[in-house]
């Protein structure tokens, strides 16, 4: 091992720290207060969130999709919230599923803010007033985790609870394929 | 949260129990700490100095050695003498621990979440239940008997001047018995490790007179109180129309969310946040706005209103005896 | 030693083969049992020489090279885990301070605790016994050294990631023992709790080789005539934490592991709505949890054992009684594990045997303290640093083993359990049991090692400052845990009354400070500004190591000595004193047998090689991939298997060269 | 089944011969061909007197015309026939269309689009269904999914009224079939899942107006129940129990709703219908007996007030609504004739009460029950089985039947010839966790994750014949998934239901054999009706569209990798969509 191939193999670990580093700044940041508002969208209860919600979900993605702590939070909402009561843990029931990759309004960030914010006309309740803007761009996060498109590592893995579907973590974001239940078990194979 | 808060005065028998067993204990561990500590000093003052080019003295002496070897058996045999004397004193205070009667126990379900406690009162008839948060009120004399679960991850309940500890598992029931034998105010606080506010998840027993602990519990069984005045009017509107009404109860008006604590008699509440902040106009204005301030890393969001909004948030909330 | 009558080893009956020497053609063959200035002498330290450079540096095995690298990391891995402590102690000094917020403060303790006691205590136990054991016991080299360089390079690989995740937000925060659920899939948000699963794995992966290491070396490569009764005492603590490092530390490997498939694989070991139950997890990790604060306590009774003899001038009293009292120390530590979970809802009557369990094991430490007070009484003492580092340790453990006793109950333990009265008691019989016989046993061996001594001044002055800062710092915490303060919180109010006495302690973490500073001064002046050499055996001790220089040459001994009595030093053997025979061109030794240490079979220890090294960035490639990604538990293992596969590869020219030198004569 | 102890009655067998009963009185409908109501009669038979379609030429029974609705979701409805019009109502927009029966392919005379709000599409726990018309006097009364019950002229399809009573952004909506006694519409709400508090309503037929409502919680004012109220069993006694056996007002939002199926007897003049489960699902929640919830009542048609109520599920823990219909028939018990109802309950249980007064006569299991052990005549008490019990945070697993029950709404058929009661159903189990929930208005009030399996035997759906009498079952048919469509029982001794697959069949109504089969375009979970032509022909009439609970994995494209997904359906439901799409066709069948 010549000392020139031991001083290229320090540059490179460097470098790897350096992308572990940052990643992991991103990932594990705990940040329990919301962004100044200036970067906020503004969700005043009558007013639409315009345009600029979807334009200013680029910025969020780091602070959000990327974030441990903020998909977390979005998953512990999504039953505090009841959204769970429609949608399953991701499966649908009364409301759209969203596991799957078919977005009846679109799937990116910016329009799941303004689903969750302003409500939908088939049945989605407007929580805009009363659900906190820090708290809708996490429970957009974490839907979007559902679907698999959120990053894999900050996704959370299953919850100490009944297991119904595999953890977000595993989830991509491929089409429902049919799952025949085996007779004995029940289970589906 | 103020309150007496020590192992060392206790209220009830089975803190009593405990402080007696620890003074036994106290005394035999000095003890032994003592006579070891004095013979390493009188054997470390009486020997001979040296220096290391001193020869080693090889041949053993006797005499010497003889009775070194007696004082060490001796030794031996006081300690294990000792050591089941403290295992007899434990185990008596254990059965005694168990022993508490429990006729006629006021039922408490207590549920651990991460970072408050919620204490739900049950009775024989389901319309006089309720639940409250944090301060638990008892009667003196009366025994409690407190059903422990945990609804997230594991937390301890400890009031030291009442009773020993017990974990809340999640998955597993626990229950723990005691009894409070004088009024007072006796502070307790999680003791298992369950995340960013671990430090601040107080509680307080409040042991009354059973008349005032039977007016307490009436109040208690109440729905909140009607607004009266314009300002508690409008704050009862801010209430149940944004994010309080989602996590927050209060009996007789919309909101009945259960994630966080029942708010339909918080003014009786001496403190916010399980202990991290007093109940006052002022501070409970501050604790609406920004909880992460007093609290970083509960599961209670900020909330950007108006000033003045937050005031009669406050007042609404402060007229809620 | 040119008057010694040396061993003849019996000559075997060989073919001779021609072998290719390295250096040069073939070259007449050397024999060692001569003494230091001959050239067998020469021959043998070039033998036993480590190759030049980079490549050299990294597949070093010798025991004494690995021994230091692991006392030295460790001590590094302990300043930053110290400087942790300090910050926290800083923190509770005022009432809600602001000095650092709660997720950090998370972080500070759990780093503190697992860095302490997976990356210091443990490591630098096993660092001593890998230095001194071989030479106390009269051998060359440990019986398998690759075995032990590997097992370094993954304690370095895996101390530098934990450090590495702390410095980017990722630090375990869930405590050094990470009770599930807070650190299960649901609660322990992001990779924090996959570190801490990979570096408990790294670091006992670590712990199970060195203990392999050193109990095979103690057991077979034992100077001819040091039968098991004349062995050293800290040979035979060193023997007996070896044992119970090999029954105890695989549970905890298994228990993180469990986590981690619960984790990342979704399994549900510890999920109470599937059939898990969390307390399995407390159940695993404290079954390992008490032998490991044992593994740290053991050794340091070794080091006091060797120490006292030396400084009372006279052989230890009740030698016998100090060997069966650490054997049963052993197995009693693993049949209390359950006083860590009194509060839980275990039923009653298991954890009451389990008081009297933990009431039983104080018995054999104070067979011993009162063996040691006697050897004192019957002895002349000289008053060095070691020494009063061993009263120093005398006082303080006394008081961390009786508040031990109090939590062994289980009333008892329901009050203080989980209060800053444990986390005094910890400190206590971890500083007062393993630190102080850490130093001691510094001050004792650094000659040896660097062959210069410490000064003793500045040595008086640490302990002093030492003793008194323990002492301050968390002799209020036996008080503050009783008025009710719980274990781990980052601030508490002003109206719990905390103040004072946290004040208090945070001034006592000053001193302790100090004199830790005096002691890096000390010892950054003995090293690199001290000229003057320390002799072979500065303070007169019996033990073999003080028969060789200091330090030692790189083959410990030109000839193998031979012991008949428990200090060789002090009563030499009457006629044969010495082995003959070994060749010097190969690194060789001597195996005996395991009870009576007859000489036994010629044993080539291994050469060094890059593969240790090698094998461990594999296993680390393995490790951090799993933590990563699913696939990467499966895949990751290749890099390990290859690089073990290569490790293992019979090679056609070594093979040849070993042939030749078993031919000779 | 395995015979489930028969702890209630012994006895019973031995004391009820087999005496023949007659149906309790003749349909009111005009004209024996028509089918004016959902439920064919006031008895709720479904029975049809038509023999022309007999077991031996029902093979040769081929499609006469069908008529697509134009909307994809759960087809539940029963299509009325009066005269030569066919009413048909579709789910969500419940449009409503007349069709000239007395011309060739039966041509649309008018349609309705009563243009119901769309928000109501979110807060329909079960699919977007509508379980039918109800036509009296020459209007059709319609319900819509966002609480309106509107009145139409059966001639020409103009609106007479409209009547709003329900908010659903507070998740209440409307999907029963209205049923209308002299002058009075009956209609109830349905939301328990949300929370919403049940109530029953009867309205003038004429201009619409309200005349009493009764709630099925809360203080006896509101629950009508006053001096003529005398329930036959002593836990069913005390004053304000609406109140008493909830915590503190949980019964503002603790269910009860009516969105089932709704008898009458001309002669007792008493209306009998079912009340949903109590909500939350998580029943430690709410303590107590949670009263009037999952249990039957007896009513005055002309002002509302309780004659007697019979908790059938007490403080039920498994969703085990009572909505289901009550079959009024008269039947020997020891040697008298005696006045009862036959209600096939969710519980698993077949009860047969004495409608005068609520006594329970016999009530044996038709499906396998381990969430209770047997029905306590003497008290009325449901014992429940100990290791059943639901706690926070605890799985309860192997609950046998599941929520659906061992029948849901998918109404039974009954024949006085071969005095059987014809049940379709289902045989599902269930894994269940109760979790922690609060009320958030407009979102379900829940907390309980559950996942549904194949019950005892592997197979999901099966039609038994019930002998009443008997009490025990005389023939049974397997099939693969959950039947879910109504059953229609007819003189000529067949019995019609549809399968979730498609199959349109038909059965010898004595032994249960497959006499013949259609495949229609979806799954089948609507209610067949058989009504004579203008021609004198008999048809039989079906509307195929796949949906409900059952097939929302189906009409709402769920996904089933999530086992919780249609309130636990996904896990069994996990081939429906393999094996049928969406659809809405009215099939119509006759004789060559």
């Amino acid at each position: 091992m010549s000392s020139r191939f031991l001083d290229r193999a320090l540059v490179l670990a460097v470098a790897s720290v350096g992308a572990l580093t940052s990643s992991g700044c991103e990932r594990e940041a705990r940040d329990f207060l919301p962004p100044k508002p200036g970067a906020e969208v503004g969700h005043a209860a009558s007013a639409a969130a315009s345009a600029a919600a979807i334009a200013s979900a680029a910025a969020m993605v780091g602070r959000y999709e990327h974030n441990a702590h903020a998909v977390s939070a979005g998953k512990r909402l999504w039953t505090w919230y009841n959204c769970s009561g429609c949608h399953a843990n991701g499966g649908g029931g009364s409301g759209p599923a969203l596991m799957d990759d078919v977005w009846i309004y679109g799937g990116d960030a910016g329009t799941i803010y303004l689903t969750i914010a302003n409500g939908r006309p088939n049945g989605m309740p407007a929580f805009g007033s009363r659900i906190p803007k820090d708290q809708i761009w996490q429970l957009a996060a974490y839907v979007r985790s559902l679907a698999g498109l959120a990053s894999a590592d900050a996704a959370p893995n299953r919850d100490d609870a009944f297991l119904t579907r595999t953890p977000e973590s595993f989830s991509d974001s491929q089409k429902p394929e049919t799952v025949k239940p085996s007779a004995a078990t029940g289970r589906p194979q | 949260m103020n309150g007496v808060h020590d192992v060392l005065s206790p209220a009830g028998p089975q803190a009593a129990t405990l402080y007696q067993l620890w003074n036994v204990m106290l005394v035999a561990c000095t003890v032994v700490f003592v006579v070891t500590i004095v013979a390493l000093a009188i054997a470390v003052w009486r020997a001979p100095r040296a220096t290391e080019r001193a020869k080693p003295d090889l041949d053993p002496h006797p005499r010497k050695v003889a009775t070194l070897r007696r004082s060490v058996v001796w030794g031996i045999a006081g300690s294990s003498v000792l050591l089941l004397v403290l295992l007899l004193a434990s185990f008596v205070a254990d059965r005694a621990l168990s022993a508490l009667p429990l006729a006629n126990a006021v039922r408490i379900d207590l549920v651990g979440h991460q970072f408050w406690w919620e204490a739900r009162y049950e009775s024989h008839s389901p319309e006089l239940t309720f639940s409250t948060a944090n301060e638990l009120h008892v009667p003196v004399g009366r025994p409690v008997l407190v059903r422990l679960r945990a609804d997230d991850v594991i937390h301890s309940f400890w009031v030291p001047s009442l009773s020993g500890k017990k974990d809340l598992i999640p998955g597993r029931e626990s229950t723990i018995a005691l009894r409070a034998d004088r009024a007072g105010t006796y502070r307790g606080q999680c003791a298992e490790f369950c995340g960013y506010q671990h430090a601040q998840m107080a509680l307080v027993v409040v042991a009354d007179p059973p008349a005032d602990y039977e007016r307490w519990q009436a109040l208690q069984r109440e729905p909140a109180r009607a607004p009266e005045t314009a300002q508690e009017r409008r704050g009862l509107e801010l209430v149940e129309q944004t994010s309080c009404a989602m996590c927050h109860a209060i009996h007789g008006t919309r909101a009945r969310a259960r994630r966080a604590p029942d708010l339909t008699h918080v003014a009786s509440r001496g403190w916010l946040g399980a202990g991290a902040v007093e109940n006052t106009p002022a501070l409970r204005a501050e604790w609406i706005a920004n909880a992460q301030k007093f609290k970083p890393g509960i599961n209670m969001p900020p909330l950007d209103a108006a000033p003045d909004d937050l005031a009669a948030m406050s007042a609404y909330l402060g007229s809620l005896r | 030693m040119d008057d010694a009558r040396a061993l003849p080893l019996r000559p075997r009956p060989r073919r001779r083969s021609r072998a290719k020497a390295q250096a040069s053609d073939r070259r007449e063959l050397l024999r060692d049992g001569d003494g230091a200035g001959s050239r067998a002498a020469a021959e043998l330290e070039r033998t036993w020489q480590d190759k030049p450079g980079l490549r050299g540096f990294l597949s070093a095995n010798g025991h004494k090279t690995t021994g230091l690298r692991f006392v030295v990391t460790a001590f590094v891995f302990a300043g930053l885990a110290g400087i942790m402590g300090g910050l926290m102690r800083h923190q509770l000094a005022t009432a809600n301070s602001h000095l650092v917020g709660p997720d950090f403060y998370n972080q500070l303790f759990s780093m503190h605790g697992t860095a302490m006691m997976f990356l210091f205590a443990v490591p630098v136990m096993q660092g001593f016994a890998l230095y001194v054991v071989p030479l106390m016991i009269g051998t060359r080299n440990t019986a398998f050294p690759r075995m032990s360089a590997c097992a370094y390079w993954l304690y370095l690989l895996g101390g530098l990631l934990l450090f590495g995740a702390f410095a980017t937000n990722t630090g375990p925060d869930a405590g050094w023992f990470a009770y599930v659920p807070l650190a299960g899939p649901q609660y322990g948000i992001g990779k924090r709790a996959d570190f801490w699963n990979m570096l408990v794995t790294y670091s006992e992966a670590m712990g199970l080789m060195v203990a392999v290491d050193i109990t095979t070396t103690i057991l077979k490569l034992r100077a001819p005539g040091m039968t098991l009764r004349q062995m050293p005492l800290f040979v035979w603590a060193s023997l007996v934490t070896s044992v119970m490092i090999i029954f105890a530390m695989p549970m905890v490997m298994l228990g993180a592991n469990l986590v981690q498939f619960d984790r990342m694989l979704g399994t549900h070991f510890f999920n109470p709505a599937e059939g898990g139950d969390p307390l399995l997890w407390q159940h695993l990790f404290w079954f390992f949890g008490h032998p490991e604060v044992y593994f740290i306590f053991i050794p340091a009774l070794g080091f006091v054992s060797a120490i006292i003899p030396t400084f009372a001038r006279r052989p230890m009293f009740g030698h016998d009684a100090i060997v069966l009292s650490l054997i049963t120390t052993g197995f009693l530590s693993f049949g209390l594990w359950v006083h860590h979970m009194f509060a839980t809802n275990l039923p009653e009557l298991g954890k009451s045997f389990f008081t009297a369990m933990s009431f039983m094991i104080a018995i054999p430490t104070a067979l011993q303290i009162f063996c040691w007070i006697a050897t004192i009484a019957a002895g002349r003492l000289v008053m060095r640093t070691p020494f009063l580092f061993v009263l120093g340790f005398f006082f303080i453990l006394m008081i961390g083993g009786l508040t031990g006793v109090m939590l062994g109950s289980v009333p008892l333990d329901l009050q203080v359990h989980d209060t800053y009265f444990v986390v005094a008691h910890l400190h206590y019989v971890l500083i007062g049991g393993a630190v102080f016989p850490l130093f001691a046993a510094l001050y004792y061996w650094f000659p040896k090692v660097t062959g210069k001594m410490l000064s003793e001044r500045l040595g008086r002055w640490h302990f002093w400052l030492f003793f008194i800062g323990v002492n301050l710092t968390f002799f209020p915490m036996h008080i503050l845990g009783l008025h009710g303060m719980p274990r781990r919180i980052y601030t508490y109010g002003a109206e719990t009354g905390w103040e004072a006495l946290s004040l208090v302690s945070a001034a006592g973490q000053v001193i302790n400070d100090l004199g830790t500073l005096l002691f890096a001064i000390n010892l950054v002046r003995t090293v690199f500004f001290k000229s003057e050499r320390a002799s072979a055996d500065p303070w007169g001790a019996g033990t073999l190591e003080w028969s060789v220089a200091s330090p030692p040459p790189k083959c410990n001994f030109f000839a193998l000595p031979v012991v008949a009595s428990r200090e060789p030093l002090w009563s030499p053997p009457a006629e044969v004193t010495h082995v003959q025979g070994l060749s010097a061109q190969i690194r060789e030794g001597l195996t005996t047998t395991v009870i009576d240490a007859l000489p036994d079979t010629r044993y080539a220890y291994p050469a060094p090689e890059i593969w240790p090294f090698v094998a461990a960035l594999s296993v680390t490639i393995w490790l951090v991939w799993s933590v990563w990604s699913v696939p990467g538990f499966a895949w990751g293992l290749i890099p390990p298997a290859l690089a073990f596969l290569l490790w293992y590869w019979p090679n056609k020219k070594e093979a040849i060269e070993e042939l030749k030198w078993e031919g000779e004569p | 089944m395995r015979p489930a102890v028969a702890r209630a009655m012994p006895a019973l067998p031995a004391i009820v011969m087999a005496v023949a009963s007659h149906v309790a009185f003749a349909a009111t409908a005009s004209d024996a061909g028509d089918w004016p109501m959902a439920a064919h009669d006031y008895a709720s038979t479904r029975f049809s007197p038509l023999a022309d379609v007999t077991a031996a030429n029902a093979a040769t029974l081929k499609l006469a015309f069908t008529f697509s609705t134009g909307v994809v979701r759960g087809h539940e409805a029963a299509p009325l026939v009066v005269g030569n019009t066919m009413f048909i109502v579709t789910p969500y927009p419940n449009v409503v269309y007349a069709l000239d029966l007395s011309q060739p392919g039966a041509p649309m005379r008018w349609r309705f689009e009563p243009k119901p709000e769309a928000f109501a599409q979110g807060v329909a726990c079960c699919d977007v269904v509508n379980r039918g018309l109800a036509y009296d006097d020459g209007k059709v009364f319609l319900n819509t999914l966002d609480n309106q019950t509107i009145a139409i002229d059966a001639a020409n399809g103009r609106e007479l009224w409209r009547y709003r009573m329900g908010d659903i952004r507070a998740g209440e909506t409307r999907t029963m079939a209205p049923l209308v006694v002299k002058g009075r519409v009956l209609i109830g709400n349905s939301g328990g899942e949300y929370g919403v508090r049940g109530w029953l309503i009867a309205l003038d037929a004429q201009k619409g107006k309200e005349l009493w409502r009764a709630y099925s919680t809360g203080p006896d004012r509101e629950v009508l129940i006053g001096s003529d109220y005398k329930p036959f069993y002593a836990k069913e006694r005390g004053s304000d129990l609406g109140v008493k056996t909830w915590p503190a007002d949980a019964w503002k939002i603790g269910g009860g709703t009516v969105w089932g199926w709704i008898s009458y007897d001309p002669e007792l003049d008493l209306v009998y219908y079912g009340t949903a489960n109590p909500g939350p699902w998580n029943a430690e929640q709410r303590p107590g007996d949670n009263k009037f919830t999952s249990g039957l009542f007896a009513r005055d048609l002309a002002t509302g007030q309780a004659r007697w109520f019979y908790q059938l599920s007490p403080h039920d823990e498994f969703d085990y609504d009572a909505v289901n219909e009550n079959v009024l028939i008269d039947l020997q018990v020891a040697g008298k004739p005696r006045k009862v109802l036959v209600h096939p309950d969710r519980n698993g249980y077949v009860y047969v009460i004495d409608r005068a007064t609520g006594e329970v006569v016999s009530a044996t299991p038709f499906v396998q029950v381990n969430t209770s052990t047997g029905v306590d005549l003497a008290t009325g008490e449901l014992r429940y089985a100990p290791g059943k019990h639901q706690r926070t945070g605890t799985v309860v697993r192997d609950i046998c039947p599941a929520a659906p029950g061992g029948k849901d709404w998918q109404p039974s058929a009954y024949s006085p010839r071969t005095q059987l009661l014809y049940l379709p159903h289902q045989n599902l189990c269930q894994d269940q966790e109760a979790m922690q929930t609060g009320y958030i208005a407009g979102t379900p009030y829940v907390g309980a994750i559950v996942k549904m399996k194949p019950g005892p035997g592997g197979h999901r759906g099966r039609v038994t014949a019930w002998d009443p009498a008997a009490a025990k079952a005389r023939w049974t048919i397997d099939e693969d998934l959950p039947v879910w469509s109504g059953a229609l029982a007819t003189a000529g001794d067949l019995v019609f239901y549809g399968t979730m697959e498609g199959w349109f069949k038909a059965v010898d109504a004595k032994s249960g054999r497959l006499v013949w089969q259609f495949k229609t375009g979806s799954g089948i979970v609507g209610q067949p009706i058989a009504y004579r032509g203008p021609d004198g022909k008999q048809y039989i009439a079906v509307l195929s569209g796949v949906g409900g609970w059952a097939g929302a994995v189906v009409a709402g494209d769920l996904d089933t990798r999530d086992g919780s997904a249609a309130g636990g359906f996904a896990n069994v439901m996990g081939d429906l969509k393999q094996r049928t799409t969406k659809g809405g066709m009215l099939y119509v069948f006759a004789l060559p």
